[in-house]
């Protein structure tokens, strides 16, 4: 399990607006299998970071690579026609539509009609949606809306998982179902987490990067990381 | 499947009604009457095709009337060259529904936000009306066919497929758009049931998040865009074989902003909501022109004011919630009251007009 | 070298006239994001506040100058508290409604003044002579008159408090109501204020191009397509659509003759939005998103 | 094509779709059924409402002398909004609904074209009573109005003779300002004038600049406008405000019959030559009458009267001598009895009709504009439609139902 390939990569990626560089000349590496954290204080650049890599952004220099294909510049769709399943920041689902046919338009991107309808259901059941399952999205609370965005996500069956602070937002009861549910999808998935909340990521991490003013300071451990004086500073600093 | 999607069974019970309706036409309508319904139904069927491409598909065209005045003008072209209705028919389908690819290619894969798509048909179909309104010289000829400029030029009548000379009577006509404007509403209740139906309807609730999803949102626009625009052919066609004639005024901004109404009035996430608004919007304007006691326009101006602000939703919504709301009471009172605590229902989705 | 020269003031002329038309709807736009449909109607208008207050002996310049922004932009408070307020959020459905204003002024008018006015005012100033080429000296103040306007309403956005309130309102509507500003009053003042520009734009033009109900339908689809050219920035666009827009217009039309000016005009629109889509400031001057 | 009646209602299968058809066939004493369809709202309405208010007073009289045949006449007005969809809607209706003995509609040749035919299919006599281009052939419809070779063979010559050679034609971009420009050219060559520039302009242009500008380069001795429309208005103030109005004079056929002349105040409209059938200002016994009625009729609003709105009063006149020949209301009987030279003195002078293409034999006036009124300046009795004659002749073909725009071009010698 542990280091097979690298599934995705960036090199030197780079994202200026304006004279402001969000992202400095990152490289940075994935491995199969792998669940890493991206943390850092606000603008640090992990947001764009993550951007970047979803197809949202253009980097201004530099290449992402997943799975040997270059994708910098390429439309979010043809990232996530890679398998790449990804969550965005505020809760991006369809508000006018019900929670079923959220999670059936997320399965029959990939599947049959058959498939779909069975998948649906399976991803329904697996996240326990089923009490929200013929309600619009728009009607629900924020958590259980990142909650339907979190089934799309899983329903894709994706290989490489993107998610940008899945659990914002939420009561603890469910911070603590989606770090589960995170685990469940890391067995098959490679994933990328960005976070803020260090508890939350504490439970989930095994290698966490972490981002000061567009670059990385350092990746390690979370224990390893929490000890570090200029980890400590870069959060001291912005809490001032 | 329910909610937005599962409207398939109304769609055909609506055109079952529909179906009826022109069957007993004739015992229950006038004999002018009849005659007269196609080109309303031309102008039904345009509201279909908005209906469609902004109701589900969330693109705002607001100069829909360029692809219905182009089909009829292109009906009106081919048929006097060709000599007979029938290939005219799909001549000008295809003229328009290439035309609307093109310039969906150019502002879909343009990235042009909602609002500015909205207000760039408008000026592209502002620019036919211009356009086809220099055409008034005798030098400005299609083939056989005069563009006439401001005065327009005349629509062949329908004749029976392959016999030039076999012209429909126009109540027999009325008979053939009416089954054309049942086929095009089951056709577009049944798009939007489709994959690719819903995957149009999912980006006009969430263009971002469909994109995530693997969905090339452009292709999906452009192609809705384009089908949108056919159909809206179709009712230019059928549009300027009823009046006789087709002139540059269906390109108007009059024109253009009525079609948009028609959608407001029906309501927007409904098919049979706008082509029932363009059907009422017709003859009250009409019936208005039979009196002489009050200014035309005064009195119309005072009706849309009026349901702008008591029917904010539209009529077919607005009657579905009010039923919905019955049913849902009589089953259960207290879960209704329950959600109403929250937030207001659907007032996302009609937020997402105002940006941009 | 004089027909040049007139000719250039001439196209001077025919840019302030697609401000001064565009002016009131790129406000009640451009900041309260209402598509105005009942726009033309406002200028018509003020049109007739100027033609019916001269027919019963009123002096021509305070009728232009007072009396038409006065009324219209009474009328405009008054549409706004009756009709509007209960629109916002639901721009689309503005459309509806200020179609059925519109079509309501019309009847109104017509059912009032009958569907043609006598009027006795032609364009005051006399002419003004370039050479052998002469030119209408109103024609020319009404270019001064425009470049005040817009300097005028720079200022007011800019400078005063309301001005500020109101660009703060329309931002962020949830913000200024937290600092203790009344949006409602906001929102209202705007619109009286595009509806009286749109009728002081409406009495001005009134010399020149005459009155009837139906007027505003000429008006309307230009300056709508001069708004939209223009972008975010309510002042820099209108401007400089105006110039863009107007400037070709003026200068085809020389060339070629008037149908095809009108087209150009249309065209170098549909080729602005799409390399600009949104529309002029919005990539030139960013800074006024 | 044709529908024949009387096949129709003998077709026992279409029976059911015939009913509500010929329940409505009026008996021997019910009202004669006269149906006007004018645009009295939308951009026409300035054309419009004169027209209307003169066809109802037309109708009020017949009536108030007993109506006609010893029937009352019952006057249906619709008001098609300056919408071509409803001219097709109205007409239809008064056709197949209505039943209707006759029908006077129709302002701008575009609403003339989309019901001609409608009414022709469904044999209902049309009359059609604005000036327009000339060039409809067709035995269903009476064209009282006058056509350019009319106004504009009188037009041109007096005034080059009186101002110079050198015109400078602008014209409303559509068909009449076409065909109308096209005349012009011909009167002026074949005066031995030099047309020097010829501008089209969209009818909702209002910025004349350029133009006036132009026209100042190309220093012509004359203006002639076919302008037309609320818009068009606007040339004629920035005309005079640009101070042309004082060196270069304009003639026209088309200012005077919105009521332009009193759109714009007196001293920029002074001096304009125009030419019609009638002006409200005619000093005849007969039209002082029916100014005077209309003005009693309407009190201080009545509209000023103008070619179309008298040639509406004077087409129901026309029609009513027609009925009374006739003897009947029957369509082909006072078709026939029409073109048999028979005519109706009206406002106007005589206004007759000219069998070989149903259109109208008439006066034409010239007129100067002053302090907004016009004074005539001339007069010439009786003119025919010579350019309509050129293409048309029912007496060889009275089957015919079709508009000839190119041809009447053509056949005048005009290239195309």
């Amino acid at each position: 399990m542990r280091r097979g390939e690298v599934v995705l990569e960036t090199r030197s990626l780079s994202m200026h607006f304006g004279g402001v560089r969000a992202v400095d000349r990152v490289d940075f590496q994935l491995w199969e299998n792998e669940l890493r954290c991206l943390i850092g204080p606000n603008g640090a650049g992990k947001s764009t970071f993550f951007k970047c890599l979803t197809g949202q952004l253009v980097p201004t220099i530099g290449d992402v690579v997943i799975r040997d294909i270059h994708v910098a510049g390429r439309e979010p769709h043809e990232v996530a026609g890679l398998g790449v399943g990804i969550k965005t920041q505020v809760p991006n689902v369809f508000d006018g539509l019900t929670t079923r046919e959220n999670i059936w338009l997320s399965c029959r991107r990939w599947h049959g009609a058959r498939r779909t309808d069975a998948l649906t259901s399976e991803t329904i059941e697996r996240l326990q949606l089923g009490e929200f399952r013929s309600r619009q999205v728009g009607s629900l609370s924020h958590g259980q809306r990142q909650w339907v965005e979190l089934g799309m996500v899983v329903a894709a069956q994706p290989w490489l998982v993107l998610l940008d602070e899945p659990a914002a937002g939420m009561t603890h009861e469910e911070t603590d179902r989606t770090a589960e549910l995170i685990r469940e999808i890391n067995e098959d998935a490679a994933m990328i987490v960005v976070e803020h909340d260090m508890n939350f990521i504490r439970r989930i991490s095994k290698k966490v990067t972490l981002f000061h003013e567009g670059r990385i300071l350092m990746e390690g451990t979370m224990d390893a990381i929490s000890k570090d004086r200029r980890a400590r500073d870069v959060y001291l600093g912005h809490r001032a | 499947m329910n909610g937005m999607f599962g409207q398939f069974r109304g769609t055909l019970f609506a055109a079952l009604l529909a179906l009826i309706f022109t069957i007993a036409a004739p015992s229950i309508l006038e004999f002018f009457t009849i005659i007269t319904l196609t080109q309303v139904i031309g102008l039904s069927i345009l509201a279909l095709s908005l209906a469609l491409i902004w109701g589900y598909g969330g693109i705002l065209c607001f100069g829909q009337t360029a692809f219905f005045g182009l089909g009829a003008y292109s009906y009106a072209i081919a048929a006097v060259n060709i000599g007979g209705s029938t290939g005219a028919m799909f001549i000008a389908v295809a003229v328009a529904a290439a035309f609307a690819a093109v310039l969906g290619y150019f502002a879909f894969y343009g990235k042009i936000s909602d609002v500015y798509l909205a207000v760039i048909t408008l000026t592209v179909s502002l620019i036919m009306y211009s356009l086809i309104r220099r055409t008034s010289g005798p030098e400005y000829k299609i083939g056989d066919a005069l563009l006439g400029g401001f005065n327009g030029t005349g629509a062949p009548p329908l004749n029976v497929p392959g016999n030039a000379g076999a012209v429909l009577f126009p109540e027999h006509t009325f008979y053939v758009a009416m089954v054309a404007l049942i086929l095009l509403y089951v056709f577009c209740g049944w798009l939007v049931n489709t994959h690719f139906g819903r995957v149009c309807v999912s980006i006009r609730e969430n263009e971002i998040r469909a994109e995530l999803l693997g969905y090339d949102t452009r292709a999906y626009k452009l192609g809705i865009f384009t089908v949108g625009a056919a159909v809206a052919a179709i009712g230019g066609i059928f549009f300027c074989i009823g009046v006789t004639r087709v002139t540059p005024d269906v390109f108007s901004l009059g024109q253009a902003s009525l079609t948009i109404i028609w959608v407001i009035v029906g309501g927007r996430g409904t098919l049979a909501g706008p082509v029932l608004a363009a059907f009422g919007l017709y003859y009250l304007t009409a019936s208005l022109g039979t009196q002489q006691v009050v200014n035309t326009s005064l009195v119309l101006g005072i009706i849309l004011i009026a349901f702008v602000l008591l029917a904010p939703r539209g009529v077919v919504p607005g009657i579905e919630k009010l039923a919905t709301a019955r049913r849902a009471g009589r089953r259960n009172r207290a879960k209704e009251r329950r959600m109403r605590l929250r937030k207001p229902r659907g007032g996302i989705s009609e937020d997402r007009h105002e940006t941009g | 070298m004089d027909l040049t020269l007139s000719l250039i003031l001439q196209i001077f002329y025919v840019i302030a006239n697609l401000a001064l038309i565009s002016l009131g709807l790129a406000i009640i736009f451009g900041m309260m994001r209402v598509i105005n449909l009942a726009h033309g109607e406002f200028l018509m208008l003020g049109g007739y506040t100027v033609v019916v207050a001269t027919n019963n002996g009123v002096n021509l310049w305070f009728a232009m100058l007072v009396l038409a922004p006065v009324v219209v932009g009474a009328i405009g408070v008054v549409v706004e508290r009756l009709l509007i307020r209960w629109l916002y959020g639901r721009m689309i459905d503005t459309l509806l409604a200020t179609w059925g204003l519109s079509l309501f002024f019309i009847g109104i008018i017509t059912t009032i003044f009958g569907a043609s006015t006598s009027t006795t005012i032609s364009p005051p100033l006399g002419v003004v002579s370039i050479g052998e080429y002469t030119s209408s000296g109103y024609e020319m103040l009404l270019i001064g008159i425009t470049a005040g306007l817009l300097v005028a309403v720079y200022l007011v956005l800019k400078y005063t408090a309301l001005g500020l309130v109101a660009r703060g309102t329309m931002q962020n509507p949830d913000m200024a109501a937290a600092l203790g500003v009344s949006t409602s009053r906001i929102y209202m003042i705007t619109f009286g204020l595009g509806a009286a520009i749109s009728g002081f734009a409406g009495g001005l033009l009134a010399p020149v191009t005459g009155v009837l109900p139906t007027i505003g339908a000429i008006y309307i689809a230009k300056a709508f397509i001069t708004v939209i050219s223009g972008g975010a920035s309510i002042l820099a666009g209108t401007a400089s659509a105006s110039i863009l827009l107007g400037g070709i217009n003026g200068v085809v039309t020389f060339l070629t003759g008037p149908t095809l000016g009108e087209v150009a005009l249309l065209a170098a629109a549909i080729i602005l939005l799409r390399f600009m889509p949104t529309g002029i400031t919005g990539r030139l001057f960013r800074k006024s998103q | 094509m044709t529908i024949n009646r009387r096949k129709f209602l003998a077709a026992g299968a279409t029976a059911a779709l015939a009913a509500p058809f010929y329940a409505r066939l009026g008996l021997a004493d019910d009202p004669i059924k006269f149906v006007s369809i004018l645009d009295q709202t939308g951009g026409l309405d300035i054309y419009g409402r004169p027209m209307v208010e003169t066809t109802k007073m037309a109708i009020d009289e017949m009536n108030a002398a007993g109506g006609l045949l010893g029937r009352q006449i019952d006057l249906k007005v619709y008001d098609p909004q300056s919408s071509i969809q409803f001219y097709t809607q109205y007409a239809t209706q008064a056709a197949a609904g209505d039943r209707a003995d006759t029908v006077h509609a129709g302002i701008t040749s575009a609403s003339r074209e989309a019901i001609r035919p409608t009414l022709f299919r469904y044999e209902t006599l049309y009359f059609y009573n604005v000036q327009y281009e000339g060039g409809v052939c067709d035995i269903n419809n009476f064209c009282t109005g006058s056509t350019p070779a009319q106004t504009v063979e009188k037009l041109v010559p007096y005034c080059m003779g009186k101002w110079g050679k050198k015109v400078y034609i602008i014209a409303a971009d559509y068909n009449y300002g076409q065909i109308t420009a096209q005349w012009v050219q011909k009167y002026v060559r074949d005066n031995g004038g030099e047309a020097v520039e010829t501008e089209f302009f969209p009818l909702d242009v209002t910025n004349f600049g350029p133009t006036i500008k132009k026209i100042q380069a190309a220093r012509p001795d004359m203006v002639m406008s076919a302008l037309v429309g609320g818009a068009h208005v606007s040339f004629y103030r920035q005309y005079a405000a640009a101070g042309m109005n004082a060196s270069v004079p304009i003639a026209s056929t088309t200012f005077g019959v919105g009521n332009e002349h009193r759109l714009i105040s007196a001293e920029e409209g002074n001096g304009i030559i125009c030419a019609y059938s009638y002006f409200e200002e005619i000093p005849s016994e007969a039209n002082m009458s029916f100014v005077k009625r209309f003005k009693d009729r309407l009190g201080d609003d009545a509209p000023g009267l103008n070619e179309l709105a008298a040639r509406s009063y004077e087409g129901a006149y026309l029609w009513a001598e027609g009925v009374k020949a006739a003897g009947s209301v029957d369509r082909m009987q006072v078709i026939d009895a029409l073109r048999t030279g028979i005519g109706y003195d009206g406002p106007s002078g005589r206004v007759q009709i000219e069998p070989k293409t149903n259109h109208a034999v008439q006066n034409v006036y010239l007129a100067e504009l002053q302090n907004q009124s016009f004074n005539i300046i001339e007069t010439y009795e009786n003119q025919p439609p010579s350019d309509t004659l050129l293409v048309c002749d029912l007496v060889a073909d009275p089957t015919q139902s079709t508009f000839k725009f190119e041809n009447g071009l053509k056949a005048a010698g005009i290239d195309i």
